[in-house]
This record gives structure tokens, C-alpha cells and sequence, in this order.
């Protein structure tokens, strides 16, 4: 394992800690436990609380700040935070407008969110949630715990967020979530695993011509490892099962091309020459492109597409003005 | 039978026994879902382990709330809410004893899978803590009603829990994280099961 | 070489195709070769000018658009651009106020671009440029080329750009272009080579304990391989290089953590949590803080660590408005 | 003795080497400098073969100084400068003749070098091309004052230009790219002086 930390168990508190260090303009972290929330607190707004397992920065840390989140909650790496944590967190950014929680559909993140907002509510904080599950690699059945949540998450992160600021009241923002989790479908593959610290060992290893197809952002293996392709191929075959799940003919939408972690800009850039072109053949209209690193998986190299399927509402909220550490946007002007 | 100091020795044990499994638990997780129970479980008794030495002269109940909690607020993960609920239900169950026979250890520990059930919303054959848990109580409770002594109902528990955890090699996962290998989670065996026959294990060796 | 592209032929011509589409709102590509410019001309102000061999992004097609760069020329991967293309550049984005080039200091790059401005000369364009020498890594003296240009390019880039987006005339734009080169100190470090697509293999192999000090941004091994440390040893290393090159005692700096391309933001975020406390300690304040992927190296793994000593234009400048791919600021208010 | 016809095919047979030795001269890149030297010159002498056709009724002046203008265009980095600007300077000096004599090549030559020392401020022993560029250059203009054939003449080049490669290898580089590397860049064979012996040793070979 060849990683620049200092401890293993020292990881997410040193991670944390270099976060707000950076960037003390807009963060701040609370004493219990990894925490992060707005430098100042914004009054008279929905406050947006998300979080996760650490190892998928800049998420979630990256995205509080001005029209995004106003608290991130991280977990040891990969593993969902506690319920205290969560209600320390909701506790801190609580308004009266209420707090909604991101959540992303994995079993702990689900029961720690859920243990946590019931804690909050005990206290009289109204608080609601949305659990986001954009994986289209996982079907959804009866007999599942249904779609993960992944980097489409971040688009609710922006839109609600977007929409909170602009003082509307609970019910209409986790509305709009709802709309982009319904409207937001992503898929992921990878050609090298990565490796939690503390475990030491990566969650899976590749021969050179293999690739694991259906991975989600914990490091754990896919739905199932197939030879290696190129560049233009596994976009393909990510793509061809993201608009089989959703009909996507005529739509305008926001595409995001996220890396894994260890994954060069190179490297998205060029698959995303070939998304742009398959949508533009297709007959979709691409809105808005984001290409880089929003939710990773550490050092796993592999990327993820998302298609976020837009209407006016949700055009308009992802431009509208963010400044946090790892999403800005100048808003007030649209573009071209 | 068990009173506070023997209570608090016994999940001493545990904790070691958690740490000792740590890396095997954690391999296990690797192979099915994100290589992290074993570091989780560590965690959360090491946690646990702390406080042990200021409970042992609580009563029965609030000993397994303190560990529940401790588990809720450092474990995280899916493993923390399920443990952690577990021996909070068990506590409240457990409210006000000074001591625990063996009808009260089994409706402690009848009560945290119940809990278990409800927090994780899943039931046998899912390829989860269950299914050890659920054998290995049903084995427990049988001998038991046949009246036997604690040791050889424990025992009883510990080879059920085993099997259990032998038999979640051939199931595919419908729940938790490793549902999403679907097919390839089969020939795998679950680490929640494990550190489930772990524990029972480490108490019958003390009984 | 494990990678997701199509043909080591078509790396760099599809990786800015891929760019171009995902940004057609900043940028535009020229027909000749990879030169990218803003979507729209911005007259009546100095055109900024960077570029150098690809495999660096975001750096340079990145840093195009409103505060920042006018044109980014490359080459092929980790090799100059040649003089035509860097002419083209030129001539479409000149105005009457004239044309910077910012240019890294290597043989290849400067030879280049030199050539590039005669032609564009020989035109009547009014052309000047810079050459930065960030690196301390390498000794400057008679007997060298003197120090390479690596990450601290990039803030030459943020802050010319800014003082020529407010219509400095092209004196000014060099003098502050200038003074951020006297200014800014970077050196970096890798624990894992990356590969040039072309060639197919990495450019040089370390063992697990091994690292490689004083590396270049070009997968070129560094000027000494050492025992491998952890992250606060190695970022000592370097602050201890850094530090012992321009007196920094009591003043206000900007940091850049820069990421070599695969190491994790997690990994950034931790050496940051160690720089941070150093520079305090130290009694040097930090004004800024950027954490990120600036100008890397493929998929190296690897950071570098940069310290911009500043002056109250500098720090203006940095906070002026940006909008570009890969750097923004809202600018208008300053933060904090 | 040397027409346009002539000069296209040794342009071809130096193209054809260029990307024979790609893989190698890449290599020897990547010990010092970026891993491309093979790659930049494999693709402007590629380019260079696009053009050669329509060049072979032209006079020396002119396909000198298209092949320069080329590899200034398509090479980039530090070679594609160099090399582009000895040819394009060589063009200069053959300006007009339709014939080189062997006093015309040398003359086209040694502008070529000086042409390499002007643009790249470097001279002998800073472990570059020109290390395999001055020896043979000097070695040939030896022969000639000799009155040597042309044959004698460029296999005395060649000799002298694979004594500066090897020569290179004990030198610390204090030009390019491999001058970062300082100290280490010692035991390593320049790989811009490896490509110029290559294409003079290709040029003798049509002699
Ligand atoms: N819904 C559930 N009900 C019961 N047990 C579950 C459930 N989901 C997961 N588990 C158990 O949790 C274990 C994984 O725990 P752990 O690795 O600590 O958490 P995570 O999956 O969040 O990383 C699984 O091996 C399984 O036994
Ligand atoms: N200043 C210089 N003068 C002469 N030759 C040089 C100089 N700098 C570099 N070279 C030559 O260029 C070669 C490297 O070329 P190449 O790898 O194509 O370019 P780059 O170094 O830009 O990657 C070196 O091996 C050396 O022979
Ligand atoms: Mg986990
Ligand atoms: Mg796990
Ligand atoms: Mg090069
Ligand atoms: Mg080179």
C-alpha cells in the first residue's frame, strides 16, 4: 500500500482537519467527531445535511458552502457515520425553515441517517430526508435493497441546495430532490481497485486485461468483471444500460463525468469526447457537462457517467450561483 | 448467575476476540463488500472496552445500554445501528437486574436479534448476521426448554451459529452491501455472521 | 498501461475534442492542431498565452476563459508545442493591447514558443513573454538551464490574467506576471512513475519503500530517490527546500497542494493538515489555500507543494473574479 | 552527386530508421529525460515522408528547408527546434543548386550544427546531440582536407559520431531536459546524440 499518510487510524481525522485548514473561508468543524459545516451559519434557509463513509472527497466536505450543503458528516473510510455524529451535525445547521437530510442508499448509510434524524426530532427539529439511488448497475426489485447511491448524488447536493438558499420551504426543496433522484441515473466501471488504509490490502485485484463493470464508490468489486475495453467501449456499455433505464429521447441533460480518484483529467476528458458525440447521434441535447472529481473511491481508477434529465427548474438551479470548495458557479448569467 | 463483573468480563473477551478476528473479518468483507467489518467491530469494542471498567458494578440492563450506545456512536456502518441496536433493546429488556439466569440471557439475547430484524428489515436466508444469529438462538431456546445446563445450551448455540455461518456460503445476498454482487456473493461467507458466532463463541468459553 | 483511451495516436487530439464539448460554454478549439481558446474573443485587453506538452490537465485548454488565460497551446503528451501552432494561437487571440506568453522553462518549451514569437513578430503582432522557474528542486546556476517551470505557473496564469482583465496595458500584465515568478517556490515528490500513452511504459519503476524527490511534471525520474516517509516527513522535505530559498519569515502566502494526477484528494488533504500547522508554526500566514489538481503529470502519483509570497495586489488579484473549467472564483467580495 | 532525387531517397531511408529505432530511442528517453525522443522524431520524419514526392524534382535549397520547416512543425519539444532548424539552415546555404558535391554537404552540414549550437545555446560536453554532431563533423572535414571519397569521408563521421554517443555516457548533462537529473543522468547514453549517428550512419550506408 503506497499512500503520502501518516497513521492509518489517524486518516480521517488528519483528511478532515486539512480540509477546513484549506479552505477556513468556508468551512468550519465541529468538536464531535468529523463534522464540517458552513464557516457562518445561514439563517432563515432549509439546511441541507449530507454524508458518507470517508474516501469519496471532495464529497462531502467539498460541497458545503453557499448553495449547496450546509453540513457534511464522514464516517470512517467507506463506513457510514453515526447516528450522534448526524445529529450533532443537524443539531448545529437547524433552522426553523427545518433540515433536510441527503442520504445515499446503502444499508448503514440508511439506518445511521434514520437513527440520527429520529434523534433530532426527539429534540423538536423538524427534519425530513431523501435517499438518492442513481446506480443503474444495481436493479431494482423486490428482493434487493434496490439501487446504490452515487455520484448523481451530488447533482441533489447542487440543486436543492440552490433551491434552499433561495428560501423556499422544505416540502418544495426535498420536491426537488425527489425530481432529480428521479430523474438522475449513473453508471461506473474500473481498471484498478483501491485500498482502505486501515484494511491495507485493495478490496479486489485485476490481471491487466480485465475491468470490473457495476462498481459502486467503496471499493468493492462490480456486478461482474469483463476483458478490458477501450475508452469508447465502456462508455458504451455504461451508457447503453443508463438510457435503457430511463427514456432520455428528446431531453435536455446535465452530464457527469466523475473520477473514480487516481483516474488522469486525460482520461475523462477523452471518454467524454465520445459521450458527447453517442448523446448528440441520439438526439440528446447536452445542457451542461462537469467533468472531474466529485464522489470517488480513493484511489480506485475507473469513472462513472451520469445523466441528469433537466427541466427548466433544474437548469436554472444548477446554474445558479455555489461557492464551496469543490463546486462553484458564478450564477446571476447563464451561458451561451 | 451473571452479575455485572462477570457480564463486563465476558465482553472484555469479546473485545479481544474482535480484535483478534479483525483482519480475517475484514478479509471477508473484501471479498463481499468493502473491506471494513472487522475494522468496525475493532472499533467499536475497543470503544466499549473503555468504558467496561466503570460498568462493572451497573446493573444488567444498563451495562447493555452503554454497550449498544457505545456500538451506535462509533461503529457506524451497517454493523453499528444492527450490534448497536441489539444490546440496547437487550439493556431495556435487561432494565434494573442485578443478575441474569438463563431464561434472562436468552430473552436478552431473543431480544436484540428481534431488534436486529427491525432496524435491518430482514429476515433468514439473506445472507446477513441472521443467519447465525437465528439457528443459533433457535438451537439454544430448544435445549433450554429440554433443560439443559448453561454450558451445553451455549454450546448447542455456538455449533448452530457455525453452521449458520457455513451456510450463508451458498446463498446470494439480498440484503446489505453485498446484494450487489448479486450471483457473486455466492460461495462467500458473511462477515456479520462470523463475528456473530464469534461472540457466542467467547461467551460459551466462559461458561 | 493500464488506461482508458482508444489509440495511443489519438490521445491528445480526442482528449481536447472531449474538453471542447464539455466546456463549449469557456472554450473553442482552432482548426490547427490543439489550441483552444475562449469561446468569445474578449478585445481591447492583453492576451494571455500558456501551453506546453499535454498530460498536465487541467493545465493549460483548463485555465481558458474570463480572469485567466486567452489561448492554451499543446503538444503531444510531455512535448512542446511546436512554433506554428503557438503562432496561431497568437494571431487569433491578439488585440491592439498586445499578447503575453507564459512559458515554462524547459529547453523544449522555450525554443518553441521563441520561435513561435518571432513568427508572430514578423506579423506586427506586439508579443512579450515570461519564463517561470518555480521549481527548487532543481539548482539554478551558470551551469544549468536554471530551475524547470512547474506548478507556480498556474498562479502566474490566475493572477496576469486577472490585472489584464481589468485592461492593464502589457508592461503591467509582465511586471506582475513578474513578480508572481520571484515570488513562487514549488517542489514535489512521487511514489508511483505514470506512462506516456506512446511509449507504453513508465518512465522509471520504484519499489514499495522507495520514492522519488524533486520531480519534474513530465514522468521524469527526480533529482534523488529516498527511503519512503510518510506524508508530514515528505512534506517537511519539501517546505524545508522551499523555505530555505526565499525568506518567507512573516509574510502572507498563498499554498497550492497539487496532486501528480492519481493521488487522492484524501492524501492532499492530509500533507495540507501537516503544511498548514508548519507555516503557522513558522509564524508565515496562509491566505489562500488550494487544494487540487493544477497542473499534473498523467496519472503520477505524486504532489508537489508551491508558496506564493504576496503583496497586497497579488492578493487582490488572486480574489478577482475567474471563470474558467478548472478554476473560478466569484469574486466582487473577499471572503473571510 | 547529390540531386533532388537522390537527397529525397536518404531523407527516406533516415525516415524509415527513425521509426525503426523509435521504441529504442525512447528508451533511452526515459532513463533521462521524458520518454519521447523516439516517438517526436518517428512522427516529423513520418511527416517529413508525406512530403518527400512531391519534393524530388525540387532543388536541394528548397527540400532542405521544407524538411526543416516540417519538423519544426510536427516535432515540438527540444529535438523538433533543433533538428528543424539545422535542415531549414542547411536549405539556406543550398539555396538554388540542383546538385550537392561533397564540399556542398559538408558546408549544409556544419551550418546545420552551427545552426543547433545557436538555437540551443549548448557546446561540446553538455552530453546533447551536438556531442555526436562536433566529433563526426570534424572527423569528416578531417577526411575530406585528405581528399578522402565520400565513402571514406561520411564512414569516418559515422565512427566519430558513435564514439560521441559513447562518449556521452560519462558526461553530467548541463543542457536539456537530463540536466535536472544532474549526477544521475551519468552511465546514460544521450538519446538526441544517438539519433543524429543514426542518421548520418544511414546516410552512409547510400554512399
Ligand atoms: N439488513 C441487514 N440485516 C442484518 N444484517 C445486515 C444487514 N445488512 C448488512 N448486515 C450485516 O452487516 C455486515 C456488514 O457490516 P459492515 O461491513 O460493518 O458494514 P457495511 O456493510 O456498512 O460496510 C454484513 O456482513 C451483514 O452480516
Ligand atoms: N540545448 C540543447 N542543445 C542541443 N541539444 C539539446 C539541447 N537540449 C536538448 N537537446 C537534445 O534533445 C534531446 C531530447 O529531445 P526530445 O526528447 O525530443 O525533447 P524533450 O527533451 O523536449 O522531450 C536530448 O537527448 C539532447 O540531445
Ligand atoms: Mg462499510
Ligand atoms: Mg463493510
Ligand atoms: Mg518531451
Ligand atoms: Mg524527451
Amino acid at each position: 500500500m503506497k499512500k503520502f499518510i501518516n497513521d492509518v487510524d489517524l486518516v480521517e481525522e488528519q483528511m478532515i482537519q486539512g480540509m477546513v485548514k484549506a479552505y477556513p473561508q468556508y468551512l468550519k468543524k465541529l468538536d464531535c467527531g468529523n463534522v464540517v459545516v458552513r464557516a457562518a451559519k445561514k439563517e432563515r434557509k432549509v439546511a441541507l445535511v449530507s454524508g458518507g463513509g470517508s474516501g469519496h472527497e471532495p464529497a462531502h466536505g467539498g460541497f458545503v458552502g453557499e448553495g449547496m450543503l450546509d453540513a457534511a458528516v464522514a464516517g470512517a473510510v467507506f463506513t457510514s457515520p453515526t447516528p450522534d455524529q448526524i445529529y450533532e451535525a443537524v443539531k448545529e445547521v437547524a433552522t426553523e425553515a427545518g433540515v433536510l437530510l441527503i442520504v445515499k442508499n446503502y444499508t448503514g448509510d440508511v439506518m445511521n441517517f434514520e437513527m440520527g434524524e429520529e434523534m433530532a426530532q426527539m429534540e423538536g427539529i423538524r427534519v425530513d430526508h431523501v435517499i438518492t439511488n442513481d446506480d443503474v448497475a444495481v436493479k431494482d426489485s423486490l428482493y434487493t435493497v434496490g439501487r446504490r447511491g452515487v455520484a448523481g448524488t451530488v447533482f441533489v447536493h447542487k440543486i436543492a441546495g440552490a433551491l434552499a438558499e433561495q428560501g423556499a420551504a422544505l416540502p418544495e426543496v426535498k420536491a426537488v430532490a425527489l425530481k432529480v433522484i428521479d430523474n438522475v441515473r449513473t453508471m461506473g466501471a474500473a481498471i484498478a481497485p483501491c485500498t482502505v488504509p486501515a484494511a491495507g490490502n485493495p478490496g479486489f485485484t485485476l490481471g491487466e486485461n480485465e475491468m470490473e463493470v457495476g462498481i459502486g464508490i467503496h471499493g468493492e468489486p462490480g456486478t461482474h468483471r469483463e476483458e478490458r475495453k477501450t475508452a469508447d467501449e465502456t462508455a458504451d456499455l455504461l451508457l447503453d444500460q443508463i438510457l435503457a433505464d430511463i427514456d432520455y429521447a428528446g431531453s435536455e441533460v446535465a452530464v457527469m463525468i466523475n473520477g473514480a480518484g487516481a483516474t488522469p483529467l486525460m482520461e475523462l476528458y477523452i471518454i467524454n469526447n465520445h459521450v458527447a458525440d453517442v448523446l448528440k447521434e441520439k438526439g440528446i441535447r447536452v445542457y451542461r457537462t462537469y467533468v472531474g472529481e466529485y464522489m470517488t473511491s480513493i484511489e480506485m481508477q475507473g469513472f462513472s457517467i451520469s445523466l441528469l434529465k433537466l427541466d427548466e427548474q433544474m437548469k436554472e438551479l444548477l446554474d445558479a450561483k455555489a461557492d464551496t470548495p469543490a463546486w462553484k458557479e458564478i450564477g446571476g448569467k447563464t451561458h451561451g | 448467575m451473571v452479575d455485572g463483573k462477570k457480564l463486563t468480563a465476558v465482553l472484555m473477551q469479546i473485545s479481544h476476540k474482535m480484535t483478534e478476528q479483525k483482519d480475517y473479518l475484514t478479509r471477508l468483507d473484501a471479498a463481499i463488500g468493502d473491506s471494513d467489518h472487522g475494522i468496525n467491530m475493532a472499533r467499536g469494542f475497543e470503544a466499549v472496552e473503555k468504558k467496561l471498567p466503570s460498568l462493572a458494578d451497573k446493573d444488567i440492563g444498563t451495562i447493555l445500554k452503554t454497550v449498544g450506545m457505545t456500538l451506535v456512536s462509533t461503529v457506524g456502518g451497517a454493523s453499528g445501528p444492527l450490534y448497536g441496536s441489539a444490546f440496547m433493546k437487550a439493556g431495556v429488556a435487561m432494565a434494573g437486574k442485578e443478575d441474569m439466569d438463563l431464561s434472562d440471557f436468552l430473552e436478552a439475547m431473543r431480544t436484540g436479534v428481534e431488534a436486529v430484524q427491525m432496524r435491518g428489515r430482514a429476515g433468514a436466508g439473506e445472507k446477513t448476521m441472521l443467519d447465525s444469529m437465528l439457528p443459533a438462538m433457535d438451537a439454544m431456546e430448544e435445549e433450554a426448554s429440554a433443560n439443559a445446563q448453561i454450558h451445553t445450551v451455549l454450546k448447542a448455540g455456538v455449533i448452530a451459529a457455525w453452521d449458520g455461518v457455513e451456510g450463508t456460503k451458498d446463498m446470494i445476498a439480498t440484503k446489505g452491501r453485498a446484494s450487489y454482487l448479486g450471483e457473486r456473493s455466492v460461495g462467500h461467507q458473511d462477515p456479520g455472521a462470523t463475528s456473530f458466532a464469534y461472540m457466542l463463541e467467547t461467551i460459551a468459553s466462559m461458561f
